[in-house]
C-alpha cells in the first residue's frame, strides 16, 4: 500500500491541485475529497491495489461473457414459437 | 456495357506544357496522407499541324486504374489517346482535331512516399520513373508495384461515395471501379496481407487519434472491398493467418463474420479473444455494438464500461456507453460521460486533392453524350448557384452541418438525448449535473497554471468554439427547479462537488444544437401553419434539402424524408436523392422484418427511380463506381429478380435507348462476377 | 473519509490514466501506485482530511515564523564582535 | 543643460499626408496591451509656398511626455513647430525651409481603451478629441486625463532601459524622463491611488500567466518610480491605504521597504502578513527570496515549499525552490522540481510597436550636434552592418540568447546548476531522474488520448521545441553509471517509476545549454591555445560581445566581462558597455563590502566613462531618459562627491565643450530634485 500525505495547493469546481511532498502536481477530481477541504489542507491518500475487486470484477465478467456465448453463440435465435 | 468517350473525359488546360507533372512533383514532400488521386497528364497537337511539337498540356485526375504494372498503365494511356485522336473533340466551343504527343500517368504509393510515372509517347516508346519525395528517381521492385497496386486500390475505395456537394471536391476526375474482375481483388486481398504490417503507413479514419495495425485505411479499405465483393470466406482467412501474428486485430474476424451475417461464429470468436485478453478495446467495443443492436443493454453497458475501461483513450467505447445510458434513459450519467470522452482534434478526413488551383476558365468538363436522363445530367449548374444565392439565410451555414469526426459523433448522440427528452428537460439535465457559470466562486482571482492554459490552448484551437458569448445570449431560459436526480445518494455533500465543468467543446455542441432546434422548430411551426390555411408551402429545392439535413441530424427521418421528397419535386438534386435513397433502403429492411403496411412494390420503384438517378449523375462527373449504388442495385435484383429489374430499367428509363440500360448492366456484371445476384439467363 | 475503486485504464512512465464508476477519468502519478499494477488492474483510493497533518504543518510555520522574525526583525544582525 | 534641437527630432514622412494618424485610428480596435508609444503627427509645407496648404506629413512616437492636460501637450507641440520653423531643416540632404501648419499629439489610455489626440493649428487653434476603440468621438473627462496620464508613465517606465539591439525596435521615437518634476511625479502616485483596482487592464509582466491587483504593470512601474525617485514614505502610505482594502497586496508594503533598506520593517511586515494569511503566495515568496539573499537556505525552503503549494499556478515560488535546492546541492530535486515548474506561454514581454512599417528611405533619423562624443556618436552602422555579416556563423542566433519568459528563468536555473555540477555530472543527474527513451515500453502500441495530444499540441507551438532529434544526435556521450542517488531509500520500487517523465521545454532547455557550452568550451580551448601561443586573438567587436553574452548566460561573469572589455578596444559597442557597466556596478559593491584588493578609484574612472558613453549613445537616439544610468550617476556621486564628478567630466569628456557636461547635468539635476545626492554648491 502507498499512502501520501498532499497539501491541497488550488480547488476548483471539479479538479483540485494536490502537491506532494516532492512537488508533483496532482490533479484530484474534487469529488473525490472529503468535506471541508480549502487550499492549504492536508489530505492523505492511500492506495491499495484491490485484489478482491479484481477477482469480483473478473468472475462478474466471465458470467457475462459465459451468457453472451449461451444467447447469441451458441444458435441463431429461435423465432418464437406461435402455438396454434 | 458503356465505354469511355470523348465525353467523358475532363481536361484541364495547363498554362505551359508539363507544368502539373512539376507541380506534382514539387508537392511529393509534403504529403503526409494517401496523397493526391491519380494523374493524367496529355500532351496535345493539333494533328494537322507542321511543327510536329505539342501546342497544349492537358490533366486530369483519376481513381480506380488498375496500376498493377505499368504495361496495363501504357493500355489505359493509349485507349485514352486513341479515343481522343479518334475524331475533333468539341473544345471550348469548336472543334479541335487534336493529337496526342505524350501521355502520362502518375501515382502515388504512400507506402513508400514514391510517385511512380509511366510515360507513353505516340507512336512508340513507353518509360518508367519513380521519384522519392524529393524527386529523385529510384529503382521499380516487385514490391513497390505492389505498393502502388494496393495504395492506388484503398485511395478507390475509401472517396467512393464521399458526399462531394462541397464546391472545393475535385471535378475533373474519372472514378472507376477498382475490383472489376475477381483478379484485381485476389491482387488486392494478396498486397492486403503482406502489406498489412505496414498499414498504419496509409494514415487512418478522422475519428481515430493514431492508426493501429487493426484500425487503419487499409484496413477500412480492406473491410469496404469485403462488403462489395462478397468474399467473406477468403477475408477471414487473410484475417486468421494475419492474427496468429498481432492477436490484437482478431476482432476483425469477428466483423467480418457479422459482414457475412454469420452471427454465431462471430459470438463464438469474439467470446474467444476477450476470453484470451479481457482488455482487448476494440473487441470489446464490438461485442458491446452488438448487444446494443440486439437490444440487450444490459449486457452492453458493463461490456462498453470494460471496453472503455480498457481503451480509454479510444473515442468509439465512450460512444457505445454513451449510447447505452441514453438508451436505458439515464440521460445524466450519459451526459456526463459524453463530458469525458477523448475528441480527437486536429484531425481531417482524408479526401480527394487537386495538386494546383486550375482557374474555371481552365476547365474542360464535356457531357457525356452516351447516357442521357432528362433533368438529372441537364441540371443547370447556373441555375443552382442563383437558388444558392437566394436561399433562406436562417438555413445556410449551419455549424453543426460542418462538425467532424469525433465531434460530429458527440452531436449525434446529443442529438439522440434531445430527440428523447426534448429540449427543456435536456437544459435542466445539464444543469444539474454542470457546474454552470457563477456557481462556484472558488477559483476568483487564482491564475491558472500552464497546464489548464494549455487546455484551453487547445480549445481555442478547436474550430467549435466559435461564440459561446453568443450562446449564453440567445439561450433558451431556463427554469431553476432540477429534475429527479440519478445521483441523490450524495446529496450529503456541497453541490457544486458533485457537478462537474462542462468540456468548452460540449458547450459549444450545446449551442450548435440549440441553433438546429430552433430553424427545426420554426420549420415546423410554419408548416403547421400552411397546412392550416390549407396553402402548400413553397421552399427552393436547395432550401427543401437544408432542411431536410437539419431535420435528419436531430433524428426526424420521416420529417427529413418528406423535405428530400419535396425538394425532388421542382428539381433533380444529387444530395436529396442519396439521401432519401439511404432512408428508403433502411426504411425497406425494416419493412421486411416488420410490418407489411408499406405496398413492397411502390418502394422497390422508389429506390430503382433513385437508384438509376445518380448513376446518371455519377456518369455525367465521369464517375463509374459507387458501392453504395450497385448495393442497392444488389438488394433489389434479389428481392424482386433480375428480369423484372432489367425489363423495368429499359421500359421505364430507356425507351429512347439514352444508353441508361447499358449503365445499369456494368453494375449488374459487377455484381454477377461476384456471383451476387443470379446469374443473367 | 471517501474511498473510490478505480480501474488502471492506461499505464504510462509517469501518470497512470484511472477510471472512477462514474467515467472521471483521473491521472494520477505512477509513483503513488502500488506495485505490480497493470492496466486493468483495480485499485482502492482512500482520501481523508489529514488534521494532525494540518496541526503539525501549522505548529512548524508558526516556528518558522518565529525564528524568522527573531533572526531579522528585531534589529540589525550585529556584526561579529571581535574580542581583541 | 541641453535642450531639444532639429536633430533631435526623428521623423518619418507619409506617403499621404494624415495617413499614420488614419493607421493608428485603425487599430485601436485591435489593441490589447499598453498600446502603442505617443505619437506625434506633422503638417508640414515649405515657408516660402504660394499655397499655403501643406505639401508633407511626417510623424514620430514619444514616451514621457507629460500628458497631464491639453494645454501642457499644445505647448510642446508649439515648441516642436517652433524647433522645426526656426531656421531651414537638413532634409534628406537638402536644406529645407518647413513651416509646421498643423501638429498632433496622441497618447493611448489602456485603462478606457481610448486614444486621445490634441491637435493644435498653426498660427492657432487646439482641438481635442478622445476616440474609442471603434474610432467614434467620446467626451473626455478629469478621470480619462488621469487615466491617460498614468498610462503614458507606465509606458515610458516599464520600456526603459529595454535592451534595444533588436532590429525591429522603434528608433523613430524620443524618449523623454516622465519624472522630471516632484509634481509630475506628485500626480502618479494620485493617479496610482485612484486607479489602483484597475491595474489589471494594463496586463502584466510576461512572466506571469494573468494579472493581479498586486502585480501588473502598474505596480511594476510604481515600483520603478519609486526606486529611482526615492519617494519611499509616500509610497509607503498609499499601499497601506489600499492594503487596507484588499490585503492580498501587503507584501508591496514589504518590497518598498526592502527597497528603501528597511530590512527590519520588511520583515515585521512579512510576518505579519502571513500571520494573518498563512497562503499569501507573494509574501511568502518574498520571505523565501530574502531569506536565500540571507543565505539562511534551511529557512528559505519551508518558506518556498509553503509559498508554491500556496500558489501553485505561479512560476516565482516554484523558482525559488529551485534555487533553494540548487544551492544546497540538491540538485536532482532542483530538476524535479524544475520540470515541474508552471511555464508561461504565449506570453510576450511588453515592448513599444509601430503602428506601421515606414520604408527605410522615408525615414528622417538626424545626427544631434548639440552633444557629440568621437567614437560614440560617429558609430558607423554600416559598418556595423558589414560586421554583423562576416561574424562567425556559430555565434549567431543560439537558441538560448532569444529565450523569453519563464523559459529564460527555468534557463537560468539550469546553467546555475550546471555552473556547479559540470555537463557530465548534469547529464547524470538527469538520466537518473527522467525517464530515457526506450526506457519504459509500457505505452506500445497504445493510442494518445486527447488530453495527452493537447499537451503535446501546446508543446509543439511552443518555439522552443525546434529539434530535439538534433540534440539527441550531437547529445555529448553519456557514461551508463548513476550518481549517489538521493531517493535511494526508494530503491525497492522498480526503476521508471521513481522516474519523471521530462517535459518537452526542459528537454529543450537541455539542448540549448548544450549548445551554448559546446561555444563556450570551444572559445575556451581556442583562448588557450592563443595563450600558449603568447598570440593575441582576434575578434570583431560583435563577436565579444556575442561570446560576452554566452559566457554571461553560463554564469561566467568575469570571462563575460573580460569579452566585453575586449569588444570595446576596437570600437563602441552599446551592449558590451552596458553590460560591463552593469558588471562593474555588480562588482562595486560587492568590492565595497568584502575585499580592497582592486583600486577603488579605477573602478570609480571605469564606470564614469561607460557611464558617460551610454548616455551620450542614448542622446543620439533622441532618449534622454534611463533609470539605470540614473541610478549609476548617483552611486557615483554619494561615493566620490559632486564636485569631484563634475570636474572629471569637464576635464576627460568635454574640454571642447561637445555638450557632455550638459547632458551629465541633466541627470544630476534630476537627482538633484529628489534629493537623492549633495546639493551644488
Amino acid at each position: 500500500m502507498v499512502e501520501v500525505s498532499l497539501t491541497v495547493g488550488k480547488l476548483d469546481a471539479s479538479l483540485a491541485l494536490l502537491l506532494t511532498k516532492d512537488h508533483h502536481i496532482i490533479e484530484f477530481p474534487t469529488i473525490l475529497l472529503p468535506d471541508g477541504i480549502s487550499t492549504g489542507s492536508i489530505v492523505k491518500i492511500a492506495c491499495e491495489r484491490d485484489f478482491e475487486g479484481e477477482e469480483k470484477e473478473s468472475k462478474q465478467f466471465d458470467a457475462l461473457q459465459k451468457t453472451i456465448y449461451e444467447t447469441f453463440g451458441k444458435h441463431e435465435p429461435k423465432e418464437p414459437a406461435l402455438k396454434v | 456495357m458503356t465505354s469511355v468517350t470523348q465525353g467523358s473525359i475532363p481536361e484541364v488546360v495547363e498554362k505551359t506544357i508539363g507544368e502539373s507533372l512539376e507541380q506534382r512533383t514539387a508537392i511529393l514532400g509534403n504529403i503526409s496522407d494517401l496523397g493526391p488521386p491519380d494523374m493524367v497528364h496529355l500532351a496535345k497537337m493539333v494533328s494537322n499541324s507542321s511543327t510536329k511539337k505539342p501546342t497544349t498540356g492537358t490533366f486530369f485526375y483519376y481513381t480506380g486504374t488498375d496500376v498493377s504494372n505499368s504495361a496495363t498503365i501504357a493500355a489505359l494511356l493509349h485507349s485514352i489517346a486513341d479515343i481522343i485522336d479518334e475524331k475533333p473533340q468539341l473544345w471550348f466551343g469548336k472543334h479541335k482535331s487534336w493529337k496526342v504527343c505524350e501521355a502520362t500517368y502518375c501515382t502515388y504509393d504512400a507506402f513508400s512516399e514514391i510517385d511512380a510515372r509511366v510515360k507513353v509517347n505516340f507512336p512508340g516508346g513507353v518509360e518508367l520513373r519513380v521519384l522519392d519525395s524529393e524527386g529523385n528517381e529510384i529503382a521499380s521492385t516487385d514490391r513497390l508495384w505492389l505498393e502502388i497496386y494496393v495504395c492506388a486500390i484503398v485511395r478507390a475505395l475509401i472517396t467512393a461515395d464521399n458526399d462531394s456537394s462541397d464546391f472545393s471536391s475535385v471535378v475533373e476526375i474519372r472514378k472507376v471501379n477498382p475490383l472489376l474482375t475477381k483478379d484485381q481483388t485476389k491482387l488486392f486481398f494478396e498486397g492486403f496481407e503482406k502489406l498489412f504490417f505496414e498499414g498504419t503507413k496509409l494514415g487512418c479514419s478522422e475519428k481515430l487519434q493514431v492508426a493501429t495495425n487493426g484500425n487503419n485505411n487499409l484496413v477500412d479499405a480492406f473491410l469496404a472491398c469485403v462488403g462489395l465483393t462478397g468474399e467473406f470466406d477468403e477475408a477471414i482467412a487473410i484475417i486468421q493467418r494475419l492474427r496468429s501474428i498481432d492477436p490484437s486485430i482478431g476482432f476483425l474476424e469477428a466483423k467480418i463474420n457479422l459482414m457475412a451475417d454469420e452471427e454465431v461464429r462471430a459470438v463464438k470468436i469474439m467470446h474467444d479473444i476477450v476470453d484470451a485478453n479481457p482488455l482487448d478495446g476494440e473487441a470489446l467495443s464490438l461485442q458491446a455494438e452488438f448487444c446494443i443492436e440486439k437490444k440487450r443493454l444490459d449486457l452492453a453497458l458493463p461490456l462498453a464500461t470494460k471496453a472503455m475501461n480498457s481503451a480509454p483513450w479510444y473515442f468509439k467505447p465512450w460512444s457505445l456507453l454513451v449510447k447505452t445510458y441514453i438508451r436505458t434513459g439515464k440521460y445524466e450519467k450519459a451526459l456526463l460521460t459524453l463530458n469525458s470522452c477523448p475528441m480527437v482534434t486536429h484531425k481531417d478526413k482524408y479526401i480527394l486533392k487537386r495538386i494546383n488551383n486550375p482557374k474555371p476558365e481552365d476547365m474542360h468538363l464535356p457531357l457525356p453524350v452516351d447516357v442521357t436522363l432528362d433533368k438529372v445530367s441537364t441540371l443547370n449548374s447556373v441555375d443552382v448557384a442563383i437558388e444558392h444565392n437566394r436561399v433562406d439565410p436562417t438555413l445556410m451555414g449551419l455549424p453543426a452541418a460542418s462538425l467532424k469526426s469525433t465531434f460530429a459523433e458527440a452531436y449525434n448522440l446529443l442529438t439522440e438525448i434531445v430527440h428523447k427528452t426534448g429540449w427543456e428537460m435536456l437544459l435542466k439535465y445539464r444543469t444539474h449535473v454542470f457546474v454552470m457559470e457563477g456557481e462556484f466562486k472558488g477559483a476568483k482571482g487564482e491564475e491558472k497554471t500552464d497546464k489548464q492554459d494549455g487546455v484551453e490552448g487547445i480549445k481555442k484551437i478547436d474550430k467549435l468554439n466559435s461564440s459561446t458569448e453568443n450562446y449564453k445570449r440567445k439561450s433558451l431560459p431556463e427554469t431553476p427547479e432540477s429534475p429527479q436526480s440519478e445521483k441523490s445518494e450524495k446529496s450529503g455533500k456541497s453541490d457544486y462537488k458533485n457537478k462537474q465543468l462542462c468540456e468548452r467543446w460540449l458547450d459549444n455542441l450545446f449551442m450548435l444544437l440549440y441553433d438546429d432546434l430552433r430553424v427545426y422548430t420554426m420549420y415546423k411551426a410554419e408548416k403547421m401553419h400552411f397546412e392550416a390555411q390549407k396553402v402548400e408551402m413553397k421552399k427552393t429545392t436547395l432550401e427543401w434539402e437544408l432542411t431536410g439535413l437539419v431535420a435528419q441530424r436531430l433524428g426526424h427521418k420521416e420529417e427529413a424524408a418528406s423535405c428530400f421528397k419535396r425538394g425532388l419535386d421542382t428539381r433533380f438534386s444529387p444530395r436529396c436523392t442519396s439521401q432519401l435513397l439511404k432512408y428508403y433502403l433502411e426504411h425497406h429492411s425494416s419493412v421486411e422484418h416488420a410490418s407489411k403496411n408499406e405496398p413492397a412494390n411502390d418502394l422497390h420503384d422508389k429506390i430503382l427511380e433513385l437508384t438509376v438517378n445518380l448513376l446518371v449523375w455519377n456518369h455525367r462527373w465521369y464517375c463509374g463506381f459507387s458501392p453504395e449504388l450497385i448495393l442497392s442495385l444488389k438488394d433489389l435484383v434479389n428481392e424482386v429478380g433480375r428480369v423484372k429489374i432489367e425489363s423495368e430499367v429499359k421500359v421505364q428509363f430507356d425507351d429512347k435507348n439514352t444508353g441508361i440500360y447499358d449503365l445499369v448492366l456494368d453494375n449488374l456484371s459487377f455484381l454477377d462476377t461476384y456471383g451476387l445476384i443470379e446469374k443473367e439467363e
